[in-house]
């Protein structure tokens, strides 16, 4: 790994005397934009705010670009930060609020409003400059933030959600806008947010968070491919993954590799094949018709859920009897008392 | 009244919610209800004040029937040198209180607005003083206040020797001296600003958090933070409050000038409109003068209110909604 | 300064957190001090020659000020009728204030602009304009020399102020939650009742301990309507001990400390209402 | 004052009120043939009314009086104006006469002749006549003087003997009075020392030789005496006039008590303790003050004293004290207020009243009587009010007195306590009363 552009290194907080974070090691690469995915309570945005400085540490070192910063103030770590209600400030202009972070830091009046042009044009919001916060649309108050944040060239972008306050539509076009500009500005980038696809989308590592501990830190395609725990497992993808007991109604075709006692076997729905004339009978209980493909709710026998995913034009009919397969090849295999991940 | 930054609420019944408004059985209960207030406003503020401010056009000495004087008395007035001292002691203690006591309320909200040890208890004991009556509180200061026996000048006076404070010098005659005599009334006023204090303490709760942190990492020192953050913020909260204050600063003065000073020393250091409208109304009988006296009160609290309001709303053009 | 939000990390917090008890602890040396020293002089030996220096324990600690306070001023039946008085006009004033501020809140806009800006002027009339005609208006109605001149005001919320700020707290809450009421066919007084009032508690508490202290220290409406020494309320009787001359502070310290515990009572009920500490909002 | 309509909608409101609280009605508001009496004064002298009214219900069973106390001469002002404007004022009324004078020329104040002469009870022969004059307003007795006091000097007895000074006799002059107020004026220590700002600060008296108040009613007699006049012209007064010789001289001496001898308290001094009370605590050599001291003064325990004549200037002239009741025009129950005056001017209803030591008599028999000059009761020279009723004088009646008193009083105390130059203190003096006296109407 290239030189870390942020790095916690057994960083634990607490709130109030509520332990939120637990010994998280995380190093993010210089250039590199890391996502931070996990439920809510997961302590997302207690990592940024620690990398941030806005909440103390309890034990461990943050460093931010080679320096140590454990027991600096924000001000003076160089992060800048995107919040999820984006922390415009209501009584300064557009150009104000851009501006404000180079301000206070005593640079020229007119060299600060420059710049603050320059950040606007390269997020898209140059016509706003002179309008107040309350006077923008919710995607135009994120551009200005975003502005906001990459006008002093800070050493590390701390996004918290930023994304979650817009429409599908804008969500899906600013999450290809952030991932353009980060590739054009190549800035290290440590994005929070609790939904999966947006992780997917745009990571190139994704850090799973549950309960104040990683779970797992990979690319997207090795959280999706090789999912080291059932957490991770099941709270990447929609609809989640069938979750079965290794010795249970369903077995899989193919060589079985080598189980233990106490095994949990997990496939997607898309592995799940309802045509073959084999595998274990099941009740398909309800049917959910998501354009082209479609979600069936199946009951194995012994009352075991599962779920599969076919395309719409081949779904059976609710209340039918039908017979479920999976192969070997696409199918996890975890722990059932730690829920590690055991093979391969 | 809180500058929170998202989208306020809508003006219940006008919003889009409810196009029609309510209906009439409704509008006739909400008329009702308003109806005690009405009353109240109208029968014991609103004509009883019009009549008094009618009777400014006469000579009325409160027993003969009034005489239509024109503008008599507010000729009077300009060449009366009591109410010129009173007009100006009340203007100074408004242009020197009214600031103080906003700046001193908001000095302790920023303070104590978070909890720290001792933040509690130090906000109820900035609040207990507004609590106590104003004559026990105007007693209380007269004692306070004594000048040889009272408890401030016997602090200041230790480590002095022969009734002189450790500097030397003569301690604050608070209620002989016509200049320690105004202050005293500024300083008894100072420690009854609870109830902007608890607004402000209530504002600025209510300022978004995310703001400062957004502000720290832009390492704004803490004036910076003050100076741009907090003030404008919070400045249309203080212009309400200020407002308020200058408001009420003109009868505010009234128990403390009336019970502890006495308008004294003379000549007519703490001789407020307030206590001039008194003395002239119902001690020297000069109802319809100082019926005059009352309507140039407010007049000119009347254009305070107006210079202040487009200042307010000035700043409210920032906040569009 | 105050002004940074956050400390950050340790150090820089654990100093701002010092910094911040520190003023409070001098706030509380500011403020406290005058309240203590009402209590210290109105136990101290009323008659003994003032001591000449500073003490916060008077010596010998005396009640015979309470004595001559009670005794000279009547205080005790002041008490009571200042009681009854407050019994009977903080409920109403507080009632017809949270009524007319909950319909000025519903009504059309236009009605409402009249009444707050009628509310705002009558906020500007000082009180001693209001007294003679008030008095004749009460002699018609054959109520001088009772006490309802001094529950009146309760008519007025006591303060047209008091109206303005239940008003505004009317206003501030959602406006979807008042078209549920309507949805739900609710009448304005069970949704005044049922829904708004439990929504605004912290500033009927705060209204409450305020009206209380301002009809509690109300001073002109009694010397002016109020013949009967029967009636007097304790500002007036206080207003009587005022003439007393300096060095019997003791008595009319007394006299003070009677009248002022009650309110601080009120006030320290109240203020835990609308000043609690709410725990910090977090993820 | 209002139109009927908001009245009627704030009477049901009102009621409305009554009616939610059950409360309220049944006080007050009785329709016995009750009368109100209003006062003011001390607490302990509103206990000598509720006295007098209490034997007077006792002695005509069925008459009732209602005492209505003010705290201080100011709310009684204020109630009195209230009352008589909105239409209710009270039955009877207790005013000095340098007070009355703006009820008298404003007609409120009902005149008494008709009933004198009517009246088995009251005959003008009975009283002092100084008194009775005072209250005459265009030659109608509108008043009935309840006492006729006058300035003199109270003294502590123990404190001239336990210091050696002789006391003050009887035609005592101006320079008796500085030269004993001199040497009465003390230190901690027992040693004469000059309370004047130049020392004053290095060493404070704990004893002062002379109480007394810078004001127009203690200047007054001293002008008098010295054979000057306070206003250009006592029957129709236009100004006050101090710029005679007499007057001028008469002043200087006044403010050289405090500026050049230093013998009276310092305006902090009287503020933190005032004159009746320093002399109370026994820290006050002499007080110039009238009668009405003596209820306070007869609480005193620690120490022996008595009164001595004003001391004379030039020639003796004393200045009049003096209350009156005053029946209201606009009472609804004149005979029953008037059966109180009679009693309350009757040698018993006197009697009460002297017997709280307030007052001298205005009732000639009764002042002259056990009930005034009892022996067993301080002052022992109580005889000394009584020598000093023929040369006293009343200040001028002009119905803008109150407003010239507190004018002047502010002046005056700046001369005596601040030093102001006393051609300058004379010319203010003058300015400011000239547009006073135009406002104001002579009796």
């Amino acid at each position: 790994m290239s030189e870390a552009g942020l790095v916690l290194d057994g960083v634990s907080a607490a709130y109030r005397t509520e332990t939120v974070l637990h010994e998280v090691d995380l190093a993010v690469a210089r250039g590199e934009l890391l996502v931070v995915l996990g439920p809510s309570g997961a302590g997302k945005s207690t990592v940024l705010r620690v990398a941030a400085g806005l909440e103390p540490v309890t034990a461990g070192r943050v460093r931010i670009a080679g320096r140590d910063v454990t027991d600096q103030r924000p001000g003076l770590r160089n992060v800048s930060m995107v919040f999820q209600s984006y922390a415009l400030f209501p009584h300064l202009t557009v150009a104000e609020n851009i501006a404000f972070g180079l301000e206070v830091r005593d640079t020229p009046h007119r060299v600060a409003r420059e710049r603050a042009r320059a950040a606007a044009e390269t997020v898209g919001c140059a016509g706003l400059l002179d309008r107040r916060p309350g006077q923008l649309s919710g995607g135009e108050r994120q551009r200005v933030a975003l502005a906001r944040a990459l006008v002093r060239e800070p050493d590390v972008f701390l996004l918290d959600e930023p994304l979650s306050n817009l429409d599908l539509a804008l969500r899906v076009e600013m999450r290809a806008e952030l991932r353009a500009l980060h590739d054009r500005l190549g800035a290290t980038m440590v994005h929070v947010t609790h939904d999966q696809t947006e992780a997917l989308v745009l990571a190139d590592r994704i850090a799973v968070l549950r309960d104040g501990r990683i779970e797992q830190v990979g690319t997207p395609e090795e959280i999706w491919r090789t999912p080291a725990t059932v957490f991770v497992a099941r709270f990447v993808g929609s609809p989640a993954m069938n979750l079965l007991p290794a010795g249970g109604p369903l077995q899989p075709a193919g060589d079985p590799p080598a189980l233990p006692v106490e095994a949990q076997i997990g496939f997607r729905p898309e592995a799940v094949n309802l045509d073959t004339g084999h595998g274990a009978p099941a009740i398909v209980d309800r049917i959910e018709v998501v354009g082209e493909d479609a979600y069936v709710y199946l009951t194995l026998e012994g009352g075991k859920p599962v779920v599969a995913r076919v395309p719409t034009t081949r779904r059976p009919d609710r209340g039918a009897a039908v017979r479920v397969g999976v192969r070997w090849t696409d199918t996890h295999v975890f722990d059932a008392t730690s829920g590690r991940r055991l093979a391969p | 009244m809180s500058a929170g930054s998202e989208a306020g609420p809508r003006a219940p019944g006008t919003g889009a919610g409810s196009p029609a408004g309510p209906d009439a059985r409704s509008r006739r209960q909400l008329a009702l209800m308003l109806a005690p207030y009405l009353a109240g406003l109208v029968g014991l503020v609103l004509l009883p004040a019009l009549v008094t401010l009618a009777l400014a056009f006469t000579h009325y000495d409160l027993v003969r029937p009034p005489a239509w004087a024109g503008f008599d008395n507010f000729t009077a007035l300009v060449e009366d040198p009591i109410f010129r001292i009173a007009l100006t002691n009340t203007v100074v203690f408004a242009v020197v209180a009214v600031p103080l006591r906003v700046l001193l309320a908001l000095g302790l909200a920023l303070l104590l607005h978070r909890r720290t040890p001792g933040a509690g208890t130090a906000r109820a004991a900035a609040l207990l003083p507004t609590a106590v009556p104003e004559i026990a509180y105007g007693l209380l200061w007269l004692w306070l206040l004594n000048p040889l026996y009272g408890p401030i000048n016997q602090v200041l006076r230790v480590g002095g020797e022969n009734g002189l404070t450790a500097l030397g010098r003569t301690p604050p005659q608070w209620l002989t001296d016509p200049t320690d005599a105004r202050a005293a009334i500024i300083l008894v006023s100072l420690f009854t600003m609870g109830e902007t204090f608890v607004v402000l303490l209530a504002a600025r709760r209510a300022l978004p958090r995310d703001v400062y942190e957004m502000a720290a990492i832009e390492d704004a020192t803490g004036w910076d933070v003050f100076r741009r953050i907090t003030l404008p913020l919070m400045a249309p909260v203080l212009a309400l409050l200020a407002l308020r204050d200058a408001i009420a600063s003109l009868h505010f003065t009234f128990v403390s000038a009336f019970v502890v000073t006495d308008g004294g020393p003379p000549p007519y250091a703490t001789t407020y409109l307030s206590l001039f409208v008194y003395q002239t109304g119902f001690e020297y009988l000069r109802y319809g003068y100082a019926a005059a006296a009352t309507l140039v009160m407010m007049v000119l609290t009347l254009a305070a209110v107006l210079v202040q309001w487009r200042l307010v709303r000035r700043y409210r053009r920032f906040y569009p909604r | 300064m105050r002004g940074r939000n956050r400390g950050p990390s340790p150090l820089p917090e654990r100093a701002a957190r010092l910094w911040r008890s520190l003023g409070a602890a001098f706030v509380i040396l500011v403020f406290v001090p005058p309240l203590l020293l009402l209590v210290s002089g109105s136990l101290t030996e009323p008659g003994l020659p003032p001591s000449p220096t500073p003490q916060l324990v008077p010596d010998p600690v005396s009640t015979a000020g309470y004595e001559r306070a009670l005794d000279l001023g009547g205080l005790l039946r002041a008490s009571l009728n200042s009681v009854l008085v407050a019994v009977v006009a903080v409920p109403l004033s507080v009632l017809v204030a949270s009524l007319a501020g909950f319909a000025l809140a519903r009504l059309a806009p236009r009605t409402t602009a009249v009444v707050v800006a009628a509310s705002l002027v009558a906020l500007m009339v000082p009180p001693t304009a209001l007294l003679v005609p008030r008095f004749a208006i009460f002699r018609f109605l054959g109520l001088t020399d009772t006490l309802v001149p001094l529950i009146a005001p309760a008519l007025l919320g006591t303060s047209p102020l008091y109206v303005l700020v239940y008003y505004l707290a009317f206003r501030a809450l959602p406006a979807d939650l008042y078209d549920a009421c309507q949805v739900e066919d609710l009448s304005p007084v069970r949704t005044w009742w049922q829904v708004a009032l439990p929504l605004v508690r912290p500033v009927t508490a705060g209204l409450t301990a305020l009206t209380f202290i301002l009809t509690w220290s109300n001073f002109l409406d009694p010397l002016i309507y109020v013949y009967d020494r029967d009636l007097f309320t304790l500002p007036l009787a206080l207003r009587s001990l005022s003439l007393l001359d300096p060095t019997n502070f003791p008595v009319f310290l007394a006299g003070a400390v009677i009248a002022t515990l009650p309110a601080l009572g009120v006030f320290v009920l109240a203020q835990r209402r609308f000043l609690h500490d709410h725990s910090d909002p977090r993820e | 004052m209002t139109t009927v309509r908001s009245k009627s909608l704030l009477a049901a409101a009102l009621c409305g009120a009554l009616a939610v609280t059950g409360c309220g009605s049944g006080v007050g508001s009785s329709s016995q043939e009750q009368i109100k009496l209003l006062v003011f004064g001390a607490p302990e002298e509103l206990a000598a009314y509720r006295t007098l009214i209490d034997a007077y219900e006792a002695a005509r069973p069925g008459e009732r009086v209602q005492l209505v106390e003010a705290s201080d001469r100011k709310d009684l002002l204020a109630r009195l104006a209230t009352s008589v404007a909105g239409g209710a004022p009270p039955d009877v009324f207790l005013m000095n006469y340098r007070f009355y004078g703006q009820f008298a020329a404003k007609g409120v104040v009902e005149p008494l002749d008709g009933r004198i002469a009517a009246s088995d009870a009251v005959d003008p022969a009975d009283y002092y006549p100084v008194a009775m004059d005072a209250f005459k307003w265009h030659d109608q007795q509108l008043c009935l003087p309840q006492n006729v006091s006058s300035l003199v000097v109270y003294y502590n007895r123990t404190l001239f003997a336990r210091y050696g000074v002789p006391e003050p006799k009887p035609g005592w002059t101006w320079n008796d009075l500085v030269g004993t107020a001199t040497a009465m004026t003390r230190d901690g220590r027992g040693l004469v020392i000059k309370g004047t700002e130049a020392e004053g600060a290095a060493r404070l008296p704990a004893v002062h030789g002379l109480g007394v108040e810078p004001s127009i009613i203690r200047l007054a007699p001293l002008v008098w005496s010295n054979g000057g006049e306070i206003v250009d012209d006592p029957d129709r007064p236009t100004r006050l006039a101090l710029d005679s010789p007499a007057a001028r001289e008469a002043l200087k001496s006044l403010v050289d008590l405090r500026l050049a001898y230093g013998v009276v308290p310092s305006d902090a001094e009287v503020e933190a303790e005032d004159d009746e009370s320093r002399f109370l605590n026994g820290r006050l050599a002499m007080l110039m003050t009238s009668r009405r001291a003596t209820t306070n003064f007869r609480t005193i325990t620690g120490f022996d004293w008595d009164v001595a004549p004003l001391p004379v200037y030039q020639r003796p002239v004393g200045v009049l004290h003096s209350d009156a009741y005053c029946m209201t025009r606009g009472s609804r129950n004149k005979d029953a207020a008037w059966r109180f005056m009679e009693y309350a001017m009757s040698a018993d209803g006197q009697k009460i009243i002297a017997a709280t030591g307030r007052t001298v008599p205005s009732h000639i028999e009764t002042s002259r009587s056990p009930a005034f000059l009892d022996p067993n009761l301080p002052p022992r020279n109580s005889q000394i009010f009584l020598d000093a009723i023929p040369t006293v004088r009343a200040l001028p009646t002009v119905s803008t007195w109150p407003e010239i008193e507190d004018l002047s009083y502010g002046i005056l105390e700046n001369a005596m306590h601040r030093g102001d130059r006393l051609d300058d203190v004379i010319r203010e003096l003058d300015a400011k009363s000239r547009p006073v006296f135009a406002r104001g109407e002579n009796g």
